[in-house]
């Protein structure tokens, strides 16, 4: 069980996938230099540059290629650089990748994993910080992914890449020098939460960077006799409704937290199904911990404003009672 | 057998499959009047030479993506009329099972990788299927069609550039009909024509007559012959005319008085049957080969009108595998 | 009070603006011929071709010049002709257009109004169907607009384009052809929600063409003696929350229903957001009547699947006690 | 003043902006190297004639729109020195009150619309404030830079279109460093080069030694005259070279032994310098403007240090004039 970080237990995966399947295949900028963030480091040399394919700066063409390459059998690992710039490949993911399939009759299958590394890191403002998650939500025929840790990173991923759905994997920016214990071997099934500390108080979902910012407020509360439970999404397309309804009926207290901005981000869609669904579980309002609908900022102080810390999500769950 | 002889027989199939083409347009478009076909179409009555020519060059198992007007592509490729009809009248056992129509079109059986409602999306979905034939070490190609209206949209420019620095087995083909929907393309588009923007992205392509058959089949071969080779894509700008509106119920009033007229006679089914007559094939065969043509499609009409709706599971099927839902119980 | 159709009525809007303002001039494919669905009908001769501009096939230069010349002093009406077409534009509309007034400090504006035909009409198939108003409001800097109705049309879309925030306007292809009655000269105010019917049993939140289906619901439920409130909200950022809240005081129960999919559709922020604010006022769970997350098929049978019918309403109603 | 006078004046004067954007950027690398800069930024180093030879060329009210690599392109079009640096440190009186960051610098008030985070996004945008001018009847051009990297977006070839169709007035300058990122472009770069392209969607096009400054000025002018007259876009291939790497960070040791030392010598500076000197101006001359430009910079850095940080407040202006929201209650 090596200790490594969330950036390498990205590249084990994609690395062992590789190794297994000669139809894997990653495509974006710069990957042969490792990719932006290094994720990639070293894939070059192990696969060559035809497998490890670094491209132009086209990112509708990326895309699109991936998804006609996914029709000809193969399995592109798709790369995007920044959750952002996918905006610029949205017609491919959202109109061919999404739809080839049924629109086809199912006649055929688009196999690709996106990978969309996203949210705040290091000042890097409007167009380099956005988690747009929620969106691919919204879309039928996508999967959506959001991995908190170097095993769910590695387990996830690798479940993905063997995934016939085209799959939106979104890592964190500003997890990739976190380090954890991976597993070998341990793929994790898509659709399952991971309960990440127990409690009876507060059921808190979260997916992402946040679930460290849930557990940094998990321990502040504890120290006040309040006991969250954190239960981490890891997917929120499939997204473990069993779960967090197995939490509420504990609790009667939901919050979801998220770095996306709250209007119409994926705590609106939990929050509404709880709504439906378990009305009768909800001994409180449920709440949102969420960012105020305005872009991100350069200016650190600006920047922190929209940021949700494990202050905003003790406060707000303070208040709950 | 003669060369001459040889010739003659390849051209007589070649009219009979734009025959067939012909037939079938026409009776989606009785079945369009009819409201048998629901979402629109759109004809590419006058254009059959291209599909025809290109696909009499390709193998079944390469690969050929299409447009919105991909009847003809879609039929020269090898698919199955009744199965195509059925899918125009949203049936079940039509080639999408009913759930794509007209616009999305496709046979994976015989290599046709799907018409598309997006304007150019397929010509990097195509330079993508070309990336994983080179990567998988087949000799297939892929081919894209696409109209003239396409090559203004940024993936002409993204496909086209990828394909060369990859050196991809792609031939992309400008189906040049003058027209996008009620624009004459050539007010809207800079420059000379699709062949310089190809060669600028260091892609070699020549333009043909895109209503004789045989020179868009001959060209493609021989273009065909050079990207298996692995010479890298080629671009060829096949000079058409859309006869007809842009859609099946659009009267095309926006055209010049008597511009189209001019080009009936210039169509390449007419053309082709001057060419059979001087070649001295009898009008009693040209005859059969055309009610030949509109036999079966008569015959796919007639069975696509009495098909089955698709099942309503259908509608919840072929979503995704992870995370599909069932249908709602309310 | 001239009866004319939806159609009509956002081409009276924009041709006043036009008529008021030399700035402001339209581009998109195929407007000097009307338009695609004949909404711009003989404005180019009023107005000539550099006004009523006939552009190239190229959604990312309609949607980019668009903000290049909002930036330059103009009032650009973009016409996106499908709104599922405004995917090849997003980077232009969500990273440049939402962004840059806050980007740059607030150095300039960006008034531009993009219109999105939206929904489903005639067997169009998965890629002419969308209706992704929910993604809209998701981005700050946008404001979201779906009118219902002639009236409505002409008032909202005279407002939206003398905003100077880049507004994403987006009429429904079923309605063009609907008739109402217009008074000239009355504009409506953006975040207003509309009363379509008053009635004190249920409250039922929704737009655009659904506000149709919903008052067919409320008809058939009036039968049964059960009275629905319809509230058309008009616009979705900013929507109306006070009306919505003012109405569920006196009902207790909540219905959004909407042609989009479900999952993280606007159902769920108006969700959500009651759910957070107003659980009180919630005597019953409340509920969502929506499109599931399934691509919208060509078989008019199979797309029918996916509508939310007047009957799917008052079913859902009915269930409520 | 005889023209070799004024040529050496003129010379001086685009020396010292050259100096003034080396000194900027050499303080903005100290000052990302001291956490003072927060976000990424990119200099120029090497690239500065461009930027300068360019603005020289241009009037305040034209129309410039940049890049992420935009230090150099912003303060010769004339923008405050100190409001850029406090920009990069994101302070209370940056350029854009600290929100932006270096990629999203922009002085409206010179004709500076923007850097930009995402490439090749600025074509467009440009080609549409060429068109605005065009329709207010305003003889203002736009002016868009971009990199090597950026011809393979599809933006490219849809804003040159544009521009082509409109005959609007703008110029596009492919500022040519030779690298995208890590990624030697010609590597994933079909055909011979934008010139090409450009030429192929109906705009007339150039290549220059994009490290002569005064070469750079005179093609500008010359094009600007052109394009201010009514003859439509026009496209400056700028060649130079990009003496670090992709970002103050970046070592970019994927670049061949040497490849950058040889290029030292070829930067516009130091030919610039040698001009100067061949021409008489004194080395003392010289080190006064060298030390004009460090003290300038070296002033807006401790300013910079010392402003203080926006006002939370901002953090919710400026979004939306409808549906803005207020400061959280929480
Ligand atoms: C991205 C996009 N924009 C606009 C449309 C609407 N549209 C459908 S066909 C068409 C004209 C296409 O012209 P061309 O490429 O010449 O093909 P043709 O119709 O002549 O075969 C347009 C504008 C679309 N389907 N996709
Ligand atoms: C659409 C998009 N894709 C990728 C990036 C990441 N990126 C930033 S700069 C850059 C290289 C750009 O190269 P070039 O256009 O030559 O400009 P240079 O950096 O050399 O000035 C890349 C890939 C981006 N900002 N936007
Ligand atoms: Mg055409
Ligand atoms: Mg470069």
């Amino acid at each position: 069980m090596p200790t490594i970080t969330y950036r390498e237990a990205g590249k084990l995966a994609v690395q062992e996938a590789m190794q297994a399947d000669p139809s894997v295949w990653c495509l974006g900028e710069d990957l042969g230099r490792g990719g932006v963030f290094g994720q990639y480091a070293g894939l070059e040399t192990e696969f060559g540059d035809d497998r490890i394919c670094s491209t132009p700066i086209s990112e509708a063409a990326i895309m699109g290629a991936a998804v006609g390459a996914a029709m000809a059998g193969t399995r592109p690992i798709v790369e995007m650089r920044f959750a952002d710039f996918a905006l610029c490949a949205i017609d491919e993911l959202v109109n061919q990748a999404a739809k080839a399939r049924y629109m086809f009759g199912g006649q055929v299958k688009v196999p690709i994993t996106v990978r969309e590394p996203m949210g705040m890191w290091r000042s890097s403002a409007a167009q380099h910080s956005q988690s747009l998650e929620a969106w691919y939500t919204h879309i039928p025929g996508l999967v959506v992914v959001a991995p908190s840790t170097p095993a769910d990173n590695y387990g996830l991923l690798s479940t993905s890449i063997k995934s016939d759905d085209p799959v939106v994997y979104m890592e964190h920016k500003n997890l990739w020098d976190v380090s954890g214990d991976v597993t070998l071997g341990q793929t994790l099934p898509l659709g399952k939460a991971h309960i990440a500390k127990h409690g009876g108080d507060v059921s808190v979902v979260t997916w992402s960077a946040q679930v460290h910012t849930a557990l940094e407020a998990a321990e502040i509360l504890a120290t006040e006799g309040i006991e969250i439970e954190v239960i981490d999404l890891r997917s929120l397309w499939p997204w473990d409704e069993d779960t967090v309804a197995k939490s509420l009926a504990k609790t009667g207290r939901l919050v979801v937290c998220h770095e996306a901005v709250g209007v119409s981000g994926f705590g609106a869609e939990i929050l509404a199904t709880i709504s439906e669904r378990y009305f009768g579980l909800l001994k409180r309002p449920p709440i949102r911990v969420t960012a105020p609908r305005i872009p991100i900022s350069y200016a650190p102080n600006l920047e922190n404003e929209v940021k949700v810390t494990a202050k905003d999500i003790s406060n707000a769950i303070r208040q709950m009672d | 057998m003669p060369k001459s002889n040889l010739d003659i027989s390849r051209l007589k199939e070649r009219y009979h499959t734009m025959l067939r083409i012909r037939a079938f347009e026409e009776f989606a478009i009785k079945a369009a009047d009819e409201k048998l076909v629901l979402g629109a179409i759109h004809p590419s009555i006058g254009q059959e030479a291209c599909a025809v020519g290109v696909c009499a060059a390709l193998r079944q198992d390469d690969f050929l993506l299409s447009t919105h007007r991909g009847h003809g592509h879609t039929l020269a490729k090898g698919a199955d009329a009744l199965a195509m009809m059925r899918e125009l009248f949203g049936r079940e056992g039509g080639i999408c099972g009913g759930k794509g129509g007209s616009m999305h079109i496709a046979d994976f059986s015989v290599g046709m990788l799907g018409a598309n409602g997006v304007v150019a999306a397929n010509i990097n979905i195509a330079a993508g299927a070309a990336h994983a034939a080179k990567l998988l070490g087949q000799d297939k190609i892929a081919v894209c069609i696409f109209g003239d209206g396409a090559i203004n949209r940024g993936p002409f420019l993204e496909g086209l550039n990828w394909a060369s620095a990859f050196n991809l087995p792609v031939l992309f083909i400008c189906e040049d009909n003058q027209w996008a929907s009620t624009t004459r393309s050539k007010d809207v588009t800079g420059g000379d024509d699709p062949v310089k923007r190809a060669n600028s992205l260091g892609i070699k392509g020549e333009s043909v007559d895109g209503n004789d058959v045989m020179a868009v089949e001959e060209v493609t071969t021989r273009m065909v012959t050079e990207i298996r080779a692995g010479a890298g894509p080629r671009l060829l700008h096949a000079k058409t005319y859309r006869l007809l509106g842009h859609t099946s119920v659009d009267k095309a009033a926006y055209r010049p008085d008597g511009e189209a007229d001019g080009k009936w006679a210039e169509c390449p089914i007419s053309r082709t049957k001057d060419l059979l007559i001087r070649a001295g094939v009898s009008e009693s065969e040209i005859s059969k080969l055309k009610a030949d043509a509109a036999a079966e499609m008569n015959a796919a009409f007639e069975e696509a009108k009495v098909s089955p709706w698709p099942a309503i599971s259908d509608a919840y099927s072929d979503v995704q595998d992870i995370g599909s839902i069932k249908p709602m119980d309310t």
